[in-house]
């Protein structure tokens, strides 16, 4: 990983993760429960310092680009669980086991980053029948479990198409 | 406030830390703030032993709450006299470790200061759960110590060492839950006052919390049936450490002399004088077991483990009197048996730094370094150990068989004590004999690699020992003098009780 | 109303339990239990909520929120074990 | 004062050999000697007093408590026996300094003897029984030690633990007679005792300390049948021989009878205990004496037999026959401690002690032989010599006394008995000094140096001279002892040669006859006694010795055969056998609360745990399943908890239960992943009672302990949670506050925990365990998946969020639940989240903590914050909490309790990740893999080119 | 409901013990696992059992639940967590050292002094 | 508090109780773990989603402020069940390595990496297929 240390900015060092901070701090003062300039005091101190504290762990900042377009993919996601879950209970509850078309396919992917490919791999998972197992070992292309799926093409190119080209306006 | 009473726990407390954070790769420095702190705790003990003298109870409050509610150390002769006796040792000790022991793992001197707290702790504290955190310090850096050194037999040792305890730890607190749940208090002067006043229809439910605790304390105290953990776990641990642990018994005797004089104690109502029934049988039974164990050891360190649970078996049958005079007569008994079994521990040490491959097997090997020096630090501490004269055994044996003459068990008591002593004094005889004279019969010598570890200074500590089981002989009526006063002293519960909740 | 909607919760909370029970001793392999277990833990968090409407009072929530955390946690480390016998390598 | 120093010398002097040994053998005599001529000297300062009939009497107290005083006294007979002791110590002390070769540790020897020459004083000095019974098992312990002396000897070593075992252990009965009568008494002080005979006898408790003390006596005087021991402690060097089995040791316990005479003598029972005893001694040991080939064997039985012959006497308890047994104390000690130092003589001079091979030395060594012939003579009672007269007196008291109403039994005898004691003594004679010189001895005897034998020579002129002038020489020093012994003014006696023609002459005659006939015909009567059975006294013991040990063995060590399991189960029945008796010993009544009704949750959550605890017993061998089944059960009792109102309980449980998961977890990669299936049927039966009744006693207590109502003293809690503590969380304001204490020593448990952990698994990186470390090949396949990148990613956003969490948890553990201990655990869990993800060593590289300071730290941050309060001269822990105004940001509560949960927050985040580090630490050292140097281990976005195909 | 503790409490026990007298380090530390749990539960019901009075000062509580026992347990769960990953690590140690995770010790061992380097 | 927050809480609630136990229906009643997996990660995932949800406005209703606990619970429970269940697939795959030949291929040049190891130097990572040897 040598070649990716390059010398950090002062924001790099001192915020490394503003989405971050940003979080930390209305989280804080959502537990606290009640506003005080104290409390804002001390989640501002917290989301500051921990991000600073946790950035070894997360050495680079995710590339999120398009907020917007983040925001309307979790929208869909959560609407897609909900459809997924009908359709599973209904597959759990009204099918014959013996009749489920249960398949393995793979998802070649295009995606590089890790964030994106785990959101790509955990929306799978979420959504209708579909379970993300496992990724080749040079992680680029993904193994998933479907609960019914007819056709296996189709699945794929569902997930692809859906997910995977919105994620891929997002994590460019 | 008498800010002294809590220094014994909170220097240890202090200085452990430190040596963590501070010194510890400079095993120099470590040594340095070990001895340091041992020293002080010896003066601590000796300043709080003058305070006591005056057969005042005192107490300190911590956190400065209110009694029954906050938790309290007490101070009265009894735990001054142990905090002295626990610091003696632990001086001795460490000045053996010194020598080198303690480079053979890591954390030796925190773990130490750490045990000493947790003894310390045990003695003042006045309230029986904090007790049980007391106990279970003591115990965790018991482990460790335990352990020190490694190799497979230790450890295996030690994992019985501590899943034995752990069971005696939870049946600690099922005993807590139930004196709790009966009497809602956890201070034992408050405690005492309120044994007597639990119903008929509670007796049942306060009685067995007292008799586990009884059992409880036995598990420390090496009582039969639970006595099972001590010779592999003294026999096996490190010199020094078997030293300190030598105290460790004791614990469990102080805890038994303290609750139920105390709080089941003649005041006690219906559940008065529940121990004195169980125990006694049970002492017995330990003496004979130990000192039966001393003749069947097959290892000098077993035999003086068997020896230390036979010294033990005598203690408790003193104590199971629960009469003043038996119970001062105990109280020298704990001394001097505290003391002995140290020095042979030390002494086994000794011997097993010298005879690379046999250890202290009780096996004819060739004579080795030091042997006649060995031999008779042996002669005088195992003379000690089991009661010959003129050493403070004998007294102590004399002083318990004196005391026990009003007894109705006074013919099981003598009986037993004496022919057990004999057991012990063929055993001993026996040991000393095949490692230290049969070994002159055979050609050669045994080598180590180097100089011995344990040197000059190990011999200082085993002199000193010596040098403190004599002090406790010439000058045994002061010294009785003292523990008669002591015994009185806890007899007189209305006073403790009054010092701590008044 | 809510205590009718209350009442179901529990009993289905309750029926999921046991169903987890079931396959946590039916197994039949390990990871058939562990995710049983996993399970358990999921439905514990939402018994944990019930109460916690029930009884009226947040107090209960952190439990929920530790058990939700440390629940991913320990089943990640079952299946750790299972992968390559070291938890933390 | 002068009269304590007399034993006080020998032990203070018993430092001097030792030192002196460097500055040769002769001053480490000289210097051994000195000081007990300086004691005797003080001893015969004394003795016009004595002879006056005064009693010197000096005393301290030592331990008043229990009566025992070093008090000192002086009559007659301490004033014989200590005469003896230190006169004939001396001559041995300059004996042995020729006896001795160059290469024996001289300096030791010299100790040990004046130990036990001191011992000895004290004996006879000692005016406190108590005192006197340390002295006594302070003989038996130095004459261990002079016994064992040539510790190379086997026959050394076992007739020194033979003597210990039988001496120390009569003096354990003696200790219980002796503290029989001061309690009968009500003083141990020995002047006292002597004036309360009536009190004595009269006591129900007479007998037993009869008994006791006769043991204690029997034993020492080896008298039958505690004889055995003496013969073997032959093995000793002749000096410790002559010493302790002539004039000394031995006679302890014959002077502990003349002691006690004045108050347990005179009954039936002492009479037929002692003279009995005695008597039987007498001939019995005589007997065999004739017998023994080993000129010491020979002495030895010898002086078992005068021993019996003395206890005879004292059994009689008539005045005379206590003169006549004083009389002989003093004569046995002059001719046998010549004898014995003869014997040395011969043994060092002609290389053997056997006296088949031996013979002829008259010509030889004429002086030795000399010496030996006159003592043997005194020995064999003859004519002219001391040794006859006693043994007449003997005589004649034997011939008034009856044996349960039968004149014969005694007179006949004694007379047997001193038969084969002139058969012996000639035997002695005969068979060495006389016959034909041999000529195969190592090298020719010849006598030895003056030095040598000048000690014996003056012992046998005084057999002459006290057989010739007995009056003269003897008769004050007997009449002052006797006096002494029987504690009353005695009958006219006159110490005379010549007592006419009386019953004991004849019977004297006879014995001199059928013994000089016995040696005539020796070889037939020696056919005739080895046809006869041959008890073999040092093999019984020893094999009783071996049986005892054996069977000590087989009891200890069969139950302490190292099995934990045994030893649970002993310890469980035991709590559960205690817990039910002492339950069914007390009143109980049943309780009266009201109680909570069962909701089927409640029921749902109880058919859960009965269901997992099945798993976790019926599939206990399959570890990882049984691990998953019990914290299973962990999270029921969490639920549990929260439940029954208690949020903190169930919040630590949930943490504490994760990381006992993950703890577990690393070891179990190491070990075995199945239990073998070991228990037999009847131990599981065995288990499954023991399991079922604790399980039973434990719920039956926490039932009947929960139906009924009590107060407590909580209420002061709940009241003063917010005014005293600060805090509204109650539970957290009694553990930083009320009950700070405890949790002070919770932390320093969690420290000590980790340390010793460290301590632990540190050591495990070496040694035998290192290096299976080393060699280690996982037992079960290994996915090629090591670090997951989905779970890289998941913790890179929780870790945040649960560092949060944790931080917020303690923050505001003091009004909700939470604190410390429970952010501590979050925290940590939240860092071994990461751990787990990108393995130990990425992750450690990242957090460069080091945990051993952070627990230092912690303990020390909580300690300060209580010590703080010290300053203000209020207790350890004191707490104090105030609202600050501070600008812009308003009220803030500040509160003692909150440094002193971030020392426990602290210590707990230091003792976990110290805990797990090393543990992970052995596992990254054994899994032969270098390093990860990502967090993952493909990371799709990195440069292709570092992508190579295969 | 008391019933349903009490008897959870002896289950817990029952299975503890049962576990502890097994042969191998694994399963008896397991049994002082459950041991713990039931020992952790008999101690905080020593403080009598109730529903949704969680002893947390407020206007609004009905009453609280005895806090001290839960307060002795909370102390009690620590400190037998330290105590129980003690007994991991040298049960850990000791098999690495001797290769067996027998919980008893062979005779000879009983007198076997440990390694001094 | 209003009616339609009752209801919809009450809705929620019941609807979340049907999802719970869907999820541990298809946990029993499903023939494999593969799609057994299916059952918890989706529904019981949401029916405890429905339980929060209706916690948060309940409330919200009778105290007027938003419990965060609840959001906060959600974000965990979503974010960790995929990677639970990705862990539970490995873990199976790994165990049944008799599945290795079912699955499709990767279309890489490598295979899937609960079997076959990273590339060498993917990640500076240097493990090499024969140390992760199988033993059966
Ligand atoms: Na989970
Ligand atoms: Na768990």
């Amino acid at each position: 990983m040598a070649d990716k240390r390059h010398k950090r900015t002062f924001w790099e060092r001192w915020l490394p993760h503003p989405l971050m901070t940003l979080t930390l701090v209305l989280l804080w003062m959502l537990l606290l429960n009640s506003f005080t300039v104290g409390g804002l005091v001390m989640g501002l101190i917290l989301g500051v310092v921990i991000p600073i504290i946790t950035s070894s762990f997360w050495p680079e900042r995710p590339p999120i680009r398009a907020y917007g377009k983040a925001l309307s993919f979790m929208l869909l996601v959560a609407w897609d669980v909900v459809v997924a879950n009908v359709i599973v209970a209904r597959l759990i509850l009204f099918h014959p086991p013996e009749s489920l078309k249960t398949r393995w396919v793979t998802v070649p992917l295009d995606l590089k980053s890790p964030e994106a490919i785990t959101v790509l791999a955990g929306t799978i998972s979420m959504t209708p029948g579909t379970v993300s197992s496992d990724l080749s070992a040079d992680g680029r292309s993904l193994l998933v479990h479907c609960l019914d799926a007819p056709d296996a093409e189709e699945a794929v190119m569902q997930m692809k198409t859906r997910y995977e080209a919105r994620l891929k306006e997002i994590f460019p | 406030m008498n800010h002294w009473i809590i220094l014994p726990i909170l220097v240890p407390a202090v200085v452990a830390p430190m040596i963590v954070l501070a010194v510890r790769h400079d095993i120099v420095l470590a040594r340095v703030f070990s001895v340091a702190s041992a020293v002080i705790m010896l003066l601590l003990g000796g300043i709080l032993m003058g305070m006591a003298a005056d057969g005042q109870t005192q107490m300190y409050a911590l956190g400065n709450w209110p009694m029954p509610f906050g938790i309290v150390l007490v101070l009265d002769q009894l735990s001054a006299l142990m905090l002295v006796l626990t610091a003696v040792l632990g001086l001795v000790v460490v000045l053996y470790a010194i020598d080198g022991w303690d480079r053979h793992g890591r954390h030796f001197h925190a773990l130490f200061q750490l045990q000493l707290m947790g003894i310390n702790g045990a003695f003042l504290t006045g309230d029986l759960f904090n007790l049980f955190v007391f106990f279970e310090i003591l115990l965790i850096a018991s482990y460790g110590l335990m352990v020190h050194g490694g190799g497979p037999a230790r450890m295996r040792a030690g994992v019985q060492y501590v899943v034995v305890n752990l069971v005696g730890s939870s049946v600690f607190l099922v005993a807590i839950g139930l004196i709790y749940g009966v009497t809602g208090t956890l201070n034992m002067a408050d405690l005492a006052l309120r044994v007597p006043e639990v119903g008929a229809s509670e007796q049942a439910l306060l009685q067995t919390g007292a008799l586990l605790l009884l059992l409880v304390f036995g598990v420390k105290a090496a009582l039969v049936p639970v006595q099972f953990w001590l010779p592999g776990t003294y026999a096996l641990a490190p010199a020094p450490v078997a030293a300190l642990f030598a105290i460790m018994t004791k614990v469990g005797a102080y805890s038994i002399i303290r609750m139920y004089i105390l709080v089941f104690g003649d005041g006690a109502g219906e559940a008065a004088g529940i121990a004195a029934d169980w125990l006694l049988p049970a002492a017995l039974v330990t003496l004979v077991v130990g000192m039966v164990g001393v003749l069947a050891s097959r290892s000098l360190g077993q035999m003086v483990s068997f020896g230390v649970i036979g010294s033990m078996g005598t203690l408790l049958t003193a104590v199971s009197l629960f009469t003043p005079e038996a119970l001062s007569a105990g109280l020298y008994y704990l001394l001097h048996s505290t003391l002995a079994a140290a020095t042979l521990f030390l002494i086994v040490g000794l011997v097993v730094d010298r005879r690379p491959g046999l250890g202290d097997d009780l096996v004819v090997a060739p004579t080795f370094a030091q042997a006649g020096l060995i031999a008779g630090g042996f002669f005088l501490a195992a003379i000690a150990m089991v009661g010959m004269p003129p050493l403070a055994g004998f007294l102590g044996k004399l002083l318990i068989l004196d005391a026990a003459r009003d007894s109705d068990a006074v013919i099981w008591i003598w009986s037993l004590i004496l022919v057990t002593s004999l057991l012990a004094i063929i055993g001993f005889g026996r040991g000393g004999s095949t490692l230290f004279w049969k070994s002159a019969a055979v050609k050669g010598r045994l080598e180590t690699d180097g100089a011995p570890e344990s040197g000059a200074l190990s011999f200082v500590a085993v002199g000193l020992l010596l040098a403190s089981l004599v002090f406790l002989t010439v000058f045994a009526g002061p010294v009785t003098g003292y523990l008669d006063a002591t015994a009185a002293q806890l007899f007189e519960t209305r006073a403790y009780i009054s010092a701590v909740l008044d | 109303m809510i205590g009718y909607a209350l009442t179901f919760g529990f009993f289905a909370v309750c029926l999921a339990l046991m169903l987890n029970l079931w396959r946590l001793v039916q197994g039949p392999t390990l990871m058939d239990r562990v995710l049983a277990v996993d399970t358990m833990m999921i439905n514990a968090i939402a018994l944990i909520i019930l109460y916690g409407i029930q009884q009226q009072t947040t107090l209960y929530f952190e439990a929920a929120l530790l058990l939700a955390m440390f629940g991913f946690i320990s089943t990640v480390a079952y299946c750790r074990f299972v992968l390559r016998g070291d938890v933390i390598e | 004062m002068n009269l304590a120093l007399i034993v006080i010398l020998p032990f203070l002097g018993a430092l001097l050999p030792a030192l002196m040994i460097r500055a040769g053998r002769n001053a480490c005599a000289i210097a051994t000697g000195s000081v007990t001529l300086l004691a005797f000297g003080l001893l015969m300062s004394h003795a016009p007093a004595v002879f006056r009939g005064e009693i010197v009497q000096v005393g301290w107290q030592w331990l008043p408590q229990l009566g025992l005083n070093v008090n000192f006294f002086l009559d007659g007979l301490g004033f014989l026996f200590a005469s003896l002791i230190l006169g004939i110590g001396l001559l041995i002390i300059i004996y042995a300094r020729f006896y001795l070769s160059e290469k024996d540790p001289m300096g030791n020897f010299y100790t040990y003897l004046l130990l036990f020459q001191g011992a000895m004083v004290g004996i006879v000095l000692s005016d406190n029984i108590l005192l006197l019974l340390i002295f006594w098992e302070l003989t038996s312990l130095s004459s261990f030690l002079l016994i064992g002396y040539w510790k190379h000897l086997p026959e050394g070593r076992q007739g020194a633990r033979m003597a210990l075992a039988v001496t120390g252990g009569g003096g354990l009965a003696m200790i219980a007679g002796m503290l029989i009568l001061g309690n009968i008494v009500g003083s141990y002080d020995l002047t006292v005792i002597l004036q309360n005979a009536e009190l004595i006898q009269a006591s129900p408790l007479y007998l037993p300390a009869l008994i006791l003390i006769l043991i204690g006596c029997f034993t020492k005087s080896a008298q039958f049948p505690f004889h055995f021991w003496l013969p073997h402690a032959m093995a000793a060097p002749t000096p410790v021989s002559a010493y302790l089995h002539s004039a000394t040791m031995v006679k302890a316990g014959i002077f502990l009878l003349a002691r006690m005479w004045p108050v347990l003598a005179g009954t039936d029972a002492w009479f037929y205990l002692v003279t009995t005893t005695g008597l039987f001694t007498m001939v019995l040991a005589a007997g065999i004496a004739l017998f023994k080939d080993d000129l010491k064997g020979l002495l030895a039985y010898s002086t078992v037999s005068h021993l019996g012959l003395v206890t005879m006497l004292f059994g009689l308890a008539t005045p005379m026959a206590a003169v006549a047994g004083v009389f002989h104390i003093l004569n046995h000690a002059t001719f046998k401690a010549a004898l014995f130092m003869n014997a040395g003589i011969v043994d060092h001079e002609a290389g053997t002690r056997d006296i088949k091979r031996l013979g002829g030395l008259m010509t030889l060594m004429p002086i030795t032989a000399t010496l030996a012939m006159v003592a043997a003579a005194s020995m064999a009672g003859v004519p002219l010599l001391n040794g006859f007269l006693s043994k007449e007196m003997m005589l004649e008291e034997a011939v008034h006394a009856t044996w349960a109403g039968q004149g014969w039994i005694i007179p006949l005898a004694a007379t047997l008995g001193a038969l084969f004691s002139v058969a012996y003594s000639f035997r002695y004679i005969a068979h060495v000094f006389l016959g034909p010189k041999r000529d195969d001895y190592p090298h020719t005897p010849h006598d030895p140096p003056a030095g040598f034998w000048l000690p014996p020579a003056f012992l046998v002129s005084l057999v002459i001279l006290i057989g010739l002038f007995p009056e003269a020489l003897a008769g004050p020093l007997v009449r002052v002892t006797a006096t002494a012994v029987t504690g009353a003014p005695l009958p006219d006696f006159y110490l005379s040669i010549w007592h006419g023609l009386t019953p004991a002459l004849f019977m004297s005659m006879a014995a001199l006859a059928g013994g000089l006939f016995l040696i005539w015909r020796y070889t037939l009567v020696r056919a005739r006694w080895q046809a006869g059975p041959h008890p073999d006294a040092k093999g019984m013991f020893d094999t009783g010795m071996a049986a005892l040990v054996r069977a000590a063995q087989w009891a200890i060590l069969s139950l302490h055969n190292g099995s934990l399991q045994r030893y649970l189960a002993f310890m469980v029945g035991g709590f559960v056998v205690l817990g039910f008796a002492a339950f069914m010993n007390a009143s109980h009544g049943v309780g009266s609360r009201e109680l909570l009704p069962a909701t089927p949750v409640a029921v749902i959550a109880w058919i859960l745990l009965l269901g997992v605890c099945a798993v976790a017993l019926l599939l206990h061998r399959q570890r990882l399943l049984a691990l998953v089944a019990v914290s299973v059960a962990g999270l029921i009792v969490s639920v549990g908890f929260l439940y029954f109102s208690a949020p903190d309980l169930a919040l630590t449980q949930i943490s504490v239960e994760v990381v006992t998961t993950i703890l577990i977890l690393l070891a179990l990669y190491f070990l075995p992943k199945q239990t073998p299936a070991e228990s037999d049927g009847a131990r599981k039966v065995r288990d499954g009672i023991i399991a079922a009744l604790a399980g039973l006693g434990v719920g039956a207590l926490c039932w009947a302990v929960i139906t009924r109502d009590f107060a407590s003293i909580s209420t002061f809690f709940l009241d003063e949670s917010v005014p005293g503590g600060g805090g509204t969380n109650v539970v957290n304001v009694i553990l930083v506050d009320f009950r700070g204490f405890d949790t002070f020593g919770e932390i320093i448990v969690l420290g000590i925990a980790a340390l010793a952990i460290y301590a632990l698994l540190e050591g495990a990186v070496r040694g035998r365990a290192g290096a299976r470390l080393a060699a280690w090949m996982p037992d079960q396949p290994q996915s090629a998946d090591r670090h997951p990148m989905m779970m890289v990613v998941a913790t890179r956003l929780m870790l945040p969020l649960a560092l949060m969490v944790g931080l917020y948890i303690m923050l505001r553990g003091h009004n909700m639940p939470g604190g410390g201990f429970i952010g501590g655990l979050v925290v940590s869990i939240a860092l071994i989240m990461q751990y787990m993800a990108s393995g130990f060593q990425w992750a450690a590289r990242q957090v460069r903590v080091d945990y051993d300071a952070m627990i230092g730290v912690g303990v020390l941050v909580a300690g300060a914050t209580g010590i703080v309060a010290m300053l203000w001269d209020y207790p350890f822990l004191t707490s104090a909490h105030t609202h600050v105004h501070l600008p812009l940001i308003g009220e803030v509560e500040v509160a003692s309790a909150l440094p002193f949960d971030i020392g426990v927050f602290l210590t707990v985040v230091g003792g976990v990740m110290l805990a797990l580090a090393n543990l992970s630490r052995l596992g990254s050292l054994s899994s032969h893999r270098p390093d990860n140097e990502g967090p993952m281990d493909v990371d799709p976005s990195a440069p292709v080119s570092s992508v190579r195909s295969r | 409901m008391e019933f349903i503790v009490a008897s959870s409490v002896g289950v817990l026990t029952a299975a503890g013990v049962y576990l502890l007298l097994r042969a191998r380090t694994y399963p008896v530390i397991l049994g002082l696992t459950l041991l713990t749990y039931a020992v952790n539960f008999f101690l905080f019901a020593m403080g009598r059992l109730s529903v949704n009075l969680p002893p947390v000062i407020s206007d609004e509580a009905l009453g609280y639940a005895d806090p001290l026992p839960q307060a002795l347990v909370l102390t009690a769960i620590v400190i037998s967590f330290g105590m129980t990953a003690v007994a991991v690590a040298m049960a850990l140690r000791a098999y690495l050292e001797s290769d067996s995770d027998h919980v008893d010790l062979s005779r000879s061992e009983g007198s076997e002094k440990a390694d001094h380097s | 508090m209003a009616f339609w927050l009752e209801l919809v809480i009450s809705l929620l609630i019941v609807v979340g109780g049907c999802f719970v136990i869907v999820g541990s229906v298809g946990l029993v009643k499903l023939p494999d773990l593969m799609s057994r997996l299916h059952a918890p990660t989706k529904a019981t995932t949401l029916g405890v989603g429905g339980a929060l949800v209706a916690s948060m406005l309940y409330f919200w209703g009778i105290e007027g402020k938003v419990s965060i606990h609840e959001v906060l619970i959600t974000a965990f429970l979503f974010l960790t069940a995929p990677v639970t269940a990705h862990f539970v697939a490995k873990a199976y795959l790994h165990q049944h390595p008799e599945k290795k030949p079912e699955l499709p291929p990767t279309g890489r040049p490598y295979g899937w990496s609960t079997y076959d190891a990273p590339p060498d130097g993917a990640a500076g990572q240097a493990a090499n297929g024969e140390e992760a040897e199988r033993k059966d």
